[in-house]
């Protein structure tokens, strides 16, 4: 295979959506074991078919518009999210060979996906002309815009230690030592803002069932719903392979099993690990998120910049 | 050598700033220890530098500390110069300045602005120390307003009485009218020489100016008529008995060491200048003859005790003029100092006076206080000799070469002489008229007053009586400053010349004595005619100076103000501003508060530029 | 590698900014116009990026980020005036706020 | 390159043009989104990429994400729409128009004399860095403060 090819692109679109289904099934299944239950296990061997179910479900559910909303953005605010994240992956790099692009602003081009992001669930929620979605999506906006800001300070300094925004060149810098250990408190800070961004347990504060029901996609039902859905599993995915890829090496380990398995694995454990914090961790309040950002995470991000900028400096 | 200068004027504003920065939070020993104590080390400061300048014998000292502000050819500094006059000045200031805040420690213990009083009494001896010791023009006029300033402030100590206000204000503006003559002078000179070191401009003016030229003639002049608003002479003179309105130290003060003899030191420094204009040197002569005459008539009509000596001040000042105007510049300046002596003497003694019977300030409701206020009537009868010249006291030296110098001078040189002793024998009288008045006779009520004199009130006047008696035999180390300008012509003088110089004011006594001790010349009998009521009157009131003024100047000038009270220039103003009132209302019209026509017109502008651009 | 002309960009930020332009002439809601300014500016941006490719220079692009900074502010500035202004008027037609005239 | 120049500037143009004729104003911003969008990938093509994922993170991902924000609280969805379309008038359209046209023809006029064409060479981010933190390091400064003062400023006026 070879970077770029169509056939690469195809397959990496295909096992990342995949993956993504896939994890309506680890997850329930995980979340079952951790809490004690059982989780889908009528459909197929261990329920494994459950995910087949609930595709034939959703496809063929009516796809219902509410006469109230705003068609347009309506309908485009699922298609934004689907589309950021995927085009997101075009510069992740899953092993030497395997990959869309190589782009010199990759970083910043997943950070700019991500800002673009956020307009899908302001628009879904702001379209739906009810008052549970408005809250959502202003509650989202505000969310992902600051966690935003932070994800991107806490990179900057696997950046300065790899002198590139190129994801394939950070690979490439951390054979000696992953950047996880110089730039631990970037990955803690990235590893929460990562959860902020994608809106999963427990910073799901824009959807919030408990609160707002369902907060910005309460009017979304079918494939649009299943969109959103998949598109939240996607950013998980994408999150995780982001972390494998800045913090911990992307796709290298010992040579007894091929690089793109090493990057499967790592990501999957913290694909895992964000399941766990779902079935662990209570929601905060909305204003407990929002200060805990600003006032922690900004100062503690930015300090955390100035020292590894200084070290470099040093040495 | 001699680096320790800077103190003098430094020590005195040091204990302003600390007794103005904490703003009377301090009790009265330590305000009382600052106030005093800065004059006092500045005094042993001034004394230490005569000694060691005497010693080295040199002509004169310079120390520079920093130049003030340099502009083009224009670089006054903060520099201080020392010679002979500047000794006997800085002397006199710090030494007599000092046994005033040692007295005022006693006289203002019961004012409750005690610390504001001593910031200020700081203030004017380092304005005073700075003028002496300056050595150009520029920094003398900071010293010179900076008095003015302190003059101002401490004749209005008292400001909860309008009527001191209005005296502090009547001097401050009418010295400011001998203040902008003297900057004109500064400005003059300055053009004229192109500097305004004082050494410098002296030099530059003998090699420079022809005698008698038009240049020498208006320095000169404008310089005389800042002397002669801050030495309050004729015509200028009118601010000084107003100016007892303040606390009878600081009359001490502004007569005694500081302030009046301003103008005689700035003419003495620039004598050279004087010098070239022998017309204008010979006005200051007359200046103080008819001066000295004019309030010796005046100070004989008064009754307030202070007023008295306030006169008498400027009839003494007037024979500083005399002196410097006939040329003999160590005389006016050796009676500046004897002057300091007995003046401070005298108003210290009146300030006891005026304490001890609860500020009562009319010497005919005195009489007989000699017996109640033993050390007042020491005073005064010491102060009084040494002012009517009293053979061997301090002031019949000094006078005497004064006089003595004006008959020397060829032509009006009698004249002057003659006027003099007149003055001479008014002073007598009047003199011991106070005395007399105030200390013999029978008592004329405040019987049960004691008096006020406690060891720092008391030690003062007798360090000053001794002053008084022995400062004759002073010599005064100026010589090598005048030395070119000295007429040491050593004339015979006959007996008989001494004689009448001795004899005149002892007859100006005897006739006090007559009218007011004695009482076999009665004072009613003279003023039963109607000629002398209105001559009294018009003494009284100094020659009617204030009404003169008031009807030359204040009436003429608040008579044109009504005149022109429809302010015809405002009108061509006012026709400017409709004009633009005009043509703002025609370009209003294009605000039309709509945003979207500003963004319009600067589009349309935006056009008509680019079309311009690419046409032209 | 087939070259562009470099006028053809900026003829691209002249357009934009004409069009950014008529908005601001046109439209009476405040957030409209607020819109139309900041195609007008990112038209300006355009130009100076243009400029920067055309010299092969950074310094354009740092104008660029220069305009970008300005234009985050004039935005954060401007739209708490809106809201200030929609609080205290109940609308959003700048023609309503023409009391400053004359 | 070429081709992408030319296919986003279409794009720009053509939804730049949509945001002022837009009267929902929701949909007016996501076309001004595109437009930014479109611009960000002239950019590119220009050989400028970090300009260009600026202008996708910092106007298109946060600048407009205010308007949006705004737009919410002050409620102007779908229910401004006929006032909208009340207030644009066709008269309204002519004269700005011809305006922005005889602009628009006087800088053509200009542009159109010089002829050069150029092949994009990128500059990259270490480039722009270099100079940001070099030359116009006070600019940058200066930027700052601009920022912290709109920030104080917004607080302020949007405070109750």
């Amino acid at each position: 295979m070879e970077i770029g090819s169509g056939l690469t692109i195809g397959l990496i679109l295909g096992t990342v959506i995949g993956v993504a289904a896939m994890l309506i099934w680890v997850e329930r299944r995980l979340l079952g074991l951790w809490q004690e239950r059982l989780g889908p296990n009528r459909v197929g061997p261990l329920g494994l078919f459950q995910v087949v179910a609930d595709m034939i479900k959703i496809f063929t559910k009516e796809d219902w518009t509410p006469p109230f909303a705003d068609k347009f953005s309506f309908v485009l605010a699922p298609a934004i999210i689907m589309t950021v994240v995927l085009l997101s992956f075009a510069v992740i790099p899953f092993a030497p060979n395997i990959g869309i692009v190589d782009s010199n602003i990759g970083i910043l081009f997943v950070l700019a996906m991500a800002s673009i992001g956020a307009y899908s669930v302001m628009l879904g929620g702001l379209s739906s002309d009810n008052k549970y979605a408005l809250l959502g999506s202003l509650r989202a906006a505000a969310q992902m815009v600051s966690y935003e800001v932070f994800m991107g300070i806490s990179l900057l300094g696997v950046v300065a230690l790899s002198g590139s925004f190129d994801l394939r060149e950070i690979v490439h810098a951390q054979e000696d030592m992953w950047f996880v250990v110089p730039q631990f408190i970037g990955f803690v800070i990235f590893l929460i803002a990562g959860v902020a961004e994608s809106h999963r347990l427990p910073f799901d504060i824009p959807e919030a069932e408990q609160e707002i029901c369902a907060g910005y996609h309460t009017e979304y039902s079918g494939m649009k719903f299943g969109m959103f859905f998949v598109g939240e599993y996607l950013g998980l995915v994408l999150v995780s392979s982001l972390i494998t890829v800045l913090f911990f090496g992307g796709w290298m380990g010992p040579a007894f099993l091929p690089p793109v398995v090493w990057f499967a694995l790592k990501s999957g454990v913290f694909i895992c690990f964000f399941i766990l914090l779902r079935a662990a961790i209570p929601r905060p309040r909305y204003d407990q998120l929002m200060s805990y950002g600003w006032l922690f995470l900004l100062p503690l991000s930015l300090l955390n910049l100035l020292v590894t900028g200084a070290l470099i400096l040093m040495n | 050598m001699l680096t320790q200068i800077w103190l003098m004027p430094t020590l005195p504003l040091l204990g302003f700033l600390s007794l103005v920065l904490t703003a009377g939070t301090l009790p009265k020993r330590a305000v009382a220890v600052i106030g005093a104590g800065s004059i006092g080390l500045a005094f042993l400061v001034a004394l230490s530098v005569a000694i060691q300048f005497l010693a080295s014998g040199e002509e004169a000292v310079t120390q520079s500390l920093w130049v003030w502000m340099s502009v083009g050819g224009f670089n006054p500094g903060f520099s201080f110069y020392i010679d002979g006059l500047t000794v006997v000045m800085m002397l006199v200031i710090t030494g007599v300045g000092f046994l005033i805040h040692l007295y005022s420690t006693g006289f203002m213990i019961d004012d409750p602005s005690y610390s504001r009083f001593f910031s200020y009494m700081n203030l004017f001896v380092a304005a005073m120390l700075t003028l002496v010791l300056a050595d150009n023009l520029v920094l003398l006029y900071l010293g010179w307003e900076g008095v003015g300033l302190c003059s101002y402030l401490l004749i209005g100590f008292w400001y909860t009485n309008p009527e001191n206000g209005y005296a502090a204000r009547k001097a401050f503006v009418v010295t400011r009218v001998g203040d902008t003559s003297m900057a004109l002078g500064l400005f003059l000179l300055f053009a004229q020489l192109g500097t305004l070191n004082i050494q410098d401009m002296l030099h530059a003016a003998e090699a420079e100016w022809q005698v008698g030229s038009g240049m020498a003639i208006a320095a000169a002049l404008l310089l005389l008529g800042g002397a002669v608003g801050k030495s309050a002479q004729l015509p200028l003179q009118t601010w000084l008995p107003d100016a007892m309105a303040g606390p009878t130290p600081i009359s001490a003060l502004i007569h005694a060491a500081t302030m009046v003899t301003a103008g005689v030191y700035l003419i003495a420094r620039t004598h050279v200048v004087f010098e070239l204009a022998p017309s204008v040197q010979e006005l200051v002569a007359w200046i103080g003859l008819i001066t000295l005459l004019m309030s010796g008539f005046t100070a004989m009509a008064q009754h307030d005790i202070k007023r008295i000596l306030a006169y008498s001040t400027i009839s003494q000042i007037g024979y500083m003029f005399l002196g410097l105007g006939v040329g003999a510049w160590s005389a006016a300046i050796f009676h500046l100092m004897t002057h300091a002596f007995f003046k401070a003497l005298l108003f210290l003694g009146a300030g006891t006076v005026i304490l001890s019977l609860h500020h009562e300030h009319d010497i005919f409701k005195m009489g007989g206080k000699r017996k109640q206020l033993p050390v007042a009537f020491l005073s005064f009868l010491i102060g009084g000799l040494a002012l009517t010249a009293f053979p061997f006291t301090s002031g019949f030296f000094s006078k005497d070469e004064i006089l003595l110098a004006a008959l020397a001078l060829e032509g009006p040189g009698t004249i002057l002489w003659l006027g003099g002793v007149i003055g001479a024998f008014f002073t007598g009288i009047y003199t011991f008229r106070l005395i007399f008045v105030v200390f013999f006779g029978e008592s004329k009520g405040h019987d049960q007053e004691k008096e006020v004199a406690g060891w720092n009130m008391a030690g003062p006047l007798f360090v000053l009586m001794l002053l008084s008696l022995v400062g004759g035999f002073i010599s005064i180390p100026v010589d090598a400053v005048f030395a070119h300008g000295e007429e040491h012509a050593e004339h015979h003088v006959s007996t008989l010349i001494h004689g009448i110089m001795i004899v005149v004011p002892l007859i100006g006594i005897a006739i006090s004595y007559l009218f007011y001790c004695s009482g076999q010349l009665s004072i009613d009998k003279l003023m039963a005619s109607k000629l002398a009521q209105s001559l009294h009157r018009f003494w009284f009131s100094g020659w009617g100076m204030d009404k003169l003024y008031d009807g030359l100047f204040v009436r003429p000038f608040v008579a044109l103000a009504r005149l022109n009270s429809k302010d015809f220039i405002d009108w061509l103003y006012g026709l400017l501003v409709s004009l633009t009132r005009w043509g703002n209302a025609l370009v209003v019209k294009s605000q039309t508060g709509y945003l979207r026509w500003y963004a319009l017109s600067i589009a349309l502008g935006l056009a008509v530029l680019l079309t311009l651009g690419v046409t032209l | 590698m087939q070259g562009i002309p470099y006028e053809h960009g900026l003829i691209l930020a002249s357009i934009l900014f004409a069009i950014g332009l008529v908005g601001v002439l046109t439209r009476r809601n405040i957030v409209f116009l607020l819109m139309s300014l900041e195609i007008m500016l990112n038209a300006c941006g355009l130009a100076f990026i243009v400029a920067s490719a055309r010299w092969e220079q950074a310094d354009g692009q740092v104008m660029f980020l220069m305009i970008l900074t300005l234009a985050a502010a004039e935005v954060a500035v401007g739209l708490g005036l809106i809201i200030q202004l929609y609080r205290r008027y109940h609308t959003v037609d700048i023609d309503r706020l023409s009391e400053m005239k004359g | 390159m070429t081709l992408l120049f030319y296919l986003a500037g279409a794009v720009a143009v053509i939804s730049t043009l949509c945001v002022i004729v837009q009267t929902n104003i929701v949909h007016a911003l996501i076309y001004l989104i595109l437009s930014l969008l479109a611009v960000a990938v002239v950019f590119f093509s220009l050989g400028a990429p970090f300009a260009a994922v600026l202008e996708a993170i910092v106007y298109a991902g946060a600048i407009m994400v205010l308007f949006l924000f705004v737009i919410m609280m002050l409620n102007l969805g779908q229910h401004s729409r006929d006032q909208e379309r009340s207030w644009l008038q066709a008269r309204g359209w002519i004269l700005p128009g011809t305006l922005a046209a005889v602009l628009l023809v006087q800088l053509l006029n200009v542009l159109l004399v010089i002829d050069h064409d150029f092949v994009p060479t990128e500059v990259g981010v270490l480039e722009v860095s270099a100079l940001l933190f070099g030359p116009y390091v006070l600019a940058v400064e200066l930027a700052s403060i601009l920022l912290l003062a709109g920030l104080v400023a917004a607080y302020h006026l949007a405070k109750k």
